[in-house]
């Protein structure tokens, strides 16, 4: 059957009262991940919105054993997790690696890549939310061009953010997925395979920031269906290397009319300096990936 | 800590015949993990210790030790392995050299503030730049203030030895266990060492049990943000603050010696080689001379004090095997005869002086002891020290031994300059 | 009170709800359901529950009628931009 | 022999198994009773071809000197194009023993010293016995037979027994044959 918002589980691992800021694009989408996961896991958090979504000590607002990790260790960690249960003989038990995009793209790639490369058993989520968030939004390897941040104030980012997904996949992994916050159950579906598959797996999670990227919290989900609607970010799944478009970039390739990047653009204050340029520059790369997925895609 | 009754009655029993193999310091401390049953292993190589991590993947591959053996891609990521590993209940291993360590540096804080038993093998070598593989000790003295205990091992008995004992010291006192030693002058040199028995080691050191451990069916989550003031928990208790868990590290690095002692007492009583000591004591009964050295350099200096004797001089060596937690008040008690200290330091924190000197120092202020303390830089950089050097640099101290206390504000050093 | 009663020696966290306090009151609008747009009321069965499943902070009850948890809704008013029937509002 | 410190240097080159000659000896005086034994390598980064050297502490007690030997009671030389470096001799103890891997009797060697001099053809030896690594004659172990006969220091069934346990089974007699040709063919001049 089908996974909808009706027959979703009730359980919650995220608990209400925690230290997110409203309309939080990385709590729904822990939330619904950690549901994927049935609670039998253990996660691994560098610093990041994470771990203050998971809380300060003596308490914490998430229903699962967690331990927080120095920055650039998250993938060692999720080794230290395998291989420690392993030797003690619990089997049961998913490793779920967790990091920003700075965790993943920029500091922790060497990790990452080590354990990927090893082809550690755990999954690895990178929520991406296009930069340093937690410290006050400053440029990441994950934020994209013409974006104002805390590092590129005047000029906005002036180079194109770096595939990671497309990284990992030179790791031949058995299992890569990229998705959104804001298409909850296409994630909840890409975690419940990822949980069923040996090695490392790694899912990307896009995660709009309504502080840092200067949009009303109400527009998150919106933020979110945007990106996707004009091609900025692609929904797929690329498992034992047959790549696939899923949920609504599936649709839209059917489709094939991609809105303009503009439209997208024009919704956040970080692009407000943004040049004419920029968006013609953003178009083309928007438009020569998107073809090459189609391209890849064996499911259309 | 509990102690089970079961592993301390059976010590009584005495070891097994003894077994001597002649090893090098590398494989001294790779039979020591192996023998602790090490569950989790993660390494990277580095010279002069990569004999290390080549022995413990073999003995992985081989079957002769069921332990996960995790090769790393840096010392940053091994140390995260192993206090994950450790975090879920596992006994976990490592060792590394110099570059090695101070990459790990973040992750040693983090070990020992989360309070894990980690054991880690540093062979001790020198730091760049320039480059250079050889022995010194500037990369575990830089390690000083992460919270770690930390053992220095004169020969590769001592290694192996030490490895055994720093496990059950950590997982009593709940402190990571750096077993440090020389690079070279004992992890490529081979002597006999008495290689335990697997039951008698069994016997002495009793399962890993957790002080914490990560699990779904009791969801705890660990080390996240700690404010400065303490927070109640939703019971309302008053939990620690920052600053009460790092007094709480600090206390347990205070109390460590009484396990330490007693832990190489027990592991004498098995095995038949004492530890039940912070420092080794050569001729200190009526030595007004005492040469002060850690390391395989205390082994060299005993040398040097039977040169002076035949001098007619009253040396004695004291060896310093624990750096921390430092014994202040048992060297205070072992010096009262001394009149002349000469320290020698193969590091040096610069703009001041060798880090073991100030220790001592800093132990004999408010004491009775009105000893001269003079201290020499040696070794750098796997600078051979000769016996002979440390008997001549203790003749050109012996003046102080006639103007009493007297501190010099910087290190003599050994060299050509 | 002194905090060796917690008798930790490492940081160790258990999970409570309401971590950061009652969030609740860090709202400036509040959502209001209006149960008679609102499918699962208006069908009276299991349907839709599209605001349960976008909320972040799973504040809302997947019952008939649903209900919203007052005191830990951070106001972020998700809930009304992804309500199909338009039945909850921000006031 | 009494509680005195025995001290051997050994000179090669990376590849010919100093390294490996210098822990046998250890070895066999740890059989023959001495509590005191360390073998070292020199330490630094070792290629093939470039020179080497390795040492060998021999006493009834432990030994306690772990710095670098200033005047070994014996060297041995692997590889006899290294005489012409003056370290390799450098401070050999008066009425030691230097052991040459070399074609020449001692005395052609033009060596002054106060010392004893062996040689032994142990280049020869390992290629007509076919003890070749890599194409090049691997003559650390028939040296052993070479250095036990010059300083009978550790004797013949001690190292033969460190031979049966270090080597696998398809190398042990060959490394024994070598031992026993370069024990047989060592020429010896002793001081006068």
């Amino acid at each position: 059957m089908k996974v909808n918002a009706v027959n979703l589980t009730e359980t919650e691992y995220v608990l209400p009262g925690n230290r997110t800021c409203p309309g939080c694009a990385l709590t729904l989408a822990y939330r619904h991940i950690l549901k994927a996961l049935d609670g039998q896991v253990i996660v691994t958090v560098p610093a990041s919105c994470l771990t203050v979504l998971h809380g300060m000590y003596p308490i914490t607002s998430v229903n699962v054993p967690c331990v927080n990790t120095p920055f650039a260790s998250t993938g060692a960690s999720a080794t230290g997790l395998v291989a420690g249960l392993r030797a003690t003989g619990r089997k049961e038990i998913t490793v779920l690696a967790m990091a920003g995009d700075g965790g993943t793209h920029d500091i922790g790639i060497q990790s990452l890549s080590g354990a990927a490369e090893r082809q550690e058993d755990f999954i690895y989520i990178c929520y991406d939310n296009e930069g340093y968030m937690n410290t006050g939004n400053q440029r990441s390897g994950s934020t994209p061009l013409g974006a104002i941040t805390g590092t590129t104030p005047i000029l906005g980012k002036r180079q194109n953010p770096k595939d990671i997904a497309a990284i990992m996949e030179a790791h031949c992994l058995p299992y890569i997925a990229t998705s959104n916050s804001s298409y909850p159950l296409d994630l909840y579906e890409k975690v419940r395979k990822a949980k069923e598959i040996k090695g490392t797996r790694f899912i990307h999670v896009f995660a709009p920031c309504a502080p840092g990227w200067q949009f009303p919290y109400s527009d998150t989900i919106k933020i979110g269906q945007l990106a996707v609607e004009t091609g900025l970010v692609v929904l797929y799944e690329v498992e034992n290397g047959i790549f696939r478009l899923t949920s609504a970039s599936e649709s839209l390739a059917r489709k094939g009319n991609l809105k303009p990047v503009r439209e997208y653009l024009a919704k956040q204050g970080r692009f407000k300096n943004i040049a004419e340029e920029q968006i013609s520059q953003l178009q083309d790369w928007v438009n020569t990936r998107w073809e090459c997925y189609i391209d890849r895609a064996t499911n259309f | 800590m509990p102690k089970t009754r079961r592993a301390s009655a059976s010590l009584t029993k005495k070891a097994n015949k003894a077994n001597i193999r002649l090893l090098d310091g590398n494989q001294a401390a790779a039979e020591g993990a192996k023998l602790s049953r090490v569950q989790v292993i993660a390494a990277y190589p580095i010279t002069p210790q990569t004999p290390v991590t080549e022995a413990l993947s073999e003995f992985a591959e081989r079957g002769d030790l069921k332990a996960e053996y995790v090769a790393v891609e840096s010392e940053h990521s091994a140390m995260a392995v192993c206090t994950s590993a450790s975090m879920v209940g596992a006994r976990t291993f490592t060792a590394t050299s110099a570059h090695g360590l101070a990459y790990m540096h973040e992750m040693l804080h983090w070990a020992a503030g989360a309070r894990l038993p980690v054991v880690l093998a540093c062979v001790n070598r020198a730091i760049g730049a320039p480059w250079n593989v050889l022995n010194d000790q500037q990369d575990s003295i830089s390690q000083r203030d992460t919270g770690w205990i930390q053992i220095y091992a004169r020969n590769n008995q001592e290694i192996l030895d030490s490895i055994i004992q720093a496990y059950k010291i950590a997982e009593s006192v709940y402190v990571p266990v750096m077993v440090c030693f020389d690079g070279y002058v004992l992890s490529h040199t081979e002597m006999p060492v008495d290689v335990p028995s697997q039951e008698d080691v069994d016997r002495f050191l009793p399962p890993y049990k957790p002080h914490t451990i990560l699990d779904p069916a009791n969801p705890k989550n660990y080390n996240l943000v700690t404010l400065a003031d303490p927070r109640a928990n939703a019971d309302g208790v008053l939990c620690h603050g920052y600053m009460e868990l790092r007094y709480l590290l600090q206390e347990a690095l205070q109390n460590s010696a009484e396990t330490i002692i007693k832990v190489g007492q027990e592991f004498g009583e098995l095995f038949g080689r004492n530890y039940a000591n912070m420092f080794w004591k050569d001729n200190l009964d009526d030595a007004d001379i005492v040469i002060v050295a850690m390391g395989s350099l205390a082994m060299e200096a005993k040398v040097a004090m039977g040169m002076l004797r035949e001098d007619g001089l009253k040396v004695g060596v004291l060896g310093l095997r624990m750096f921390r937690p430092f014994p202040k008040a048992a060297l205070v008690k072992a010096l009262e005869k001394a009149r002349l200290i000469v320290v020698f330091d193969k590091n040096i924190s610069y703009g001041s002086e060798g880090a073991t000197s100030s220790e001592i120092k800093s132990a004999l202020y408010g004491s009775q002891i009105k000893a001269a303390v003079r201290n020499f830089i040696v070794g750098l950089g796997g600078r051979d020290i000769k016996a002979r050097e440390l008997a001549d640099a203790v003749r050109k101290s012996l003046p102080s031994l006639k103007t009493g206390a007297l501190n010099i504000e910087y290190p003599e050093w050994i060299c050509y300059i | 009170m002194r905090t060796r009663d917690c008798k930790h020696i490492c940081d160790e966290s258990s999970p409570a709800i309401g971590e950061a306090g009652k969030t609740g009151e860090w709202r400036s609008l509040t959502p209001v359901i209006h149960h008679n747009k609102c499918i699962p009321a208006k069908q009276k069965k299991q349907s839709c529950f599209l605001c349960w499943l976008y909320c972040p902070d799973a504040i809302i009850k997947k019952t008939i009628p649903i209900q919203i948890n007052l005191e830990y809704c951070k106001g972020c008013g998700i809930c009304v931009q992804v309500c199909p029937a338009k039945a909850i509002t921000m006031a | 022999m009494n509680t005195k410190l025995y001290e051997i240097r050994w000179h090669g080159r990376g590849g010919q198994g100093a390294v490996t000659a210098a822990k046998i000896v250890a070895q066999a005086a740890y059989l023959k009773g001495c509590q005191g034994v360390t073998a070292a390598p020199s330490f630094g980064a070792e290629r093939r071809g470039i020179p080497v050297s390795a040492l060998t502490r021999i006493s009834t007690e432990p030994v306690m000197v772990i710095s670098q030997v200033e005047k070994p009671n014996a060297v041995v030389v692997l590889d006899h194009t290294l005489l012409k470096y003056k370290e390799v001799i450098s401070g050999l103890s008066s009425g030691g023993w230097l052991v040459v891997n070399s074609w020449q009797h001692p005395k052609e060697l033009n060596i002054k010293g106060d010392f004893n001099i062996a040689t032994a053809d142990a280049t020869k030896i390992c290629r007509e016995l076919g003890l070749m690594v890599g194409g090049l004659p691997m003559v650390n172990t028939a040296m052993l037979g070479a250095f036990t006969r010059a300083t009978q220091i550790v004797d013949m069934p001690s190292i033969k027994k460190v031979i049966r346990e270090r080597f696998t089974n398809n190398a042990v007699d060959i490394n024994l044959a070598a031992i026993e040709k370069a024990y047989e063919i060592t020429k010896l001049e002793r001081i006068k």
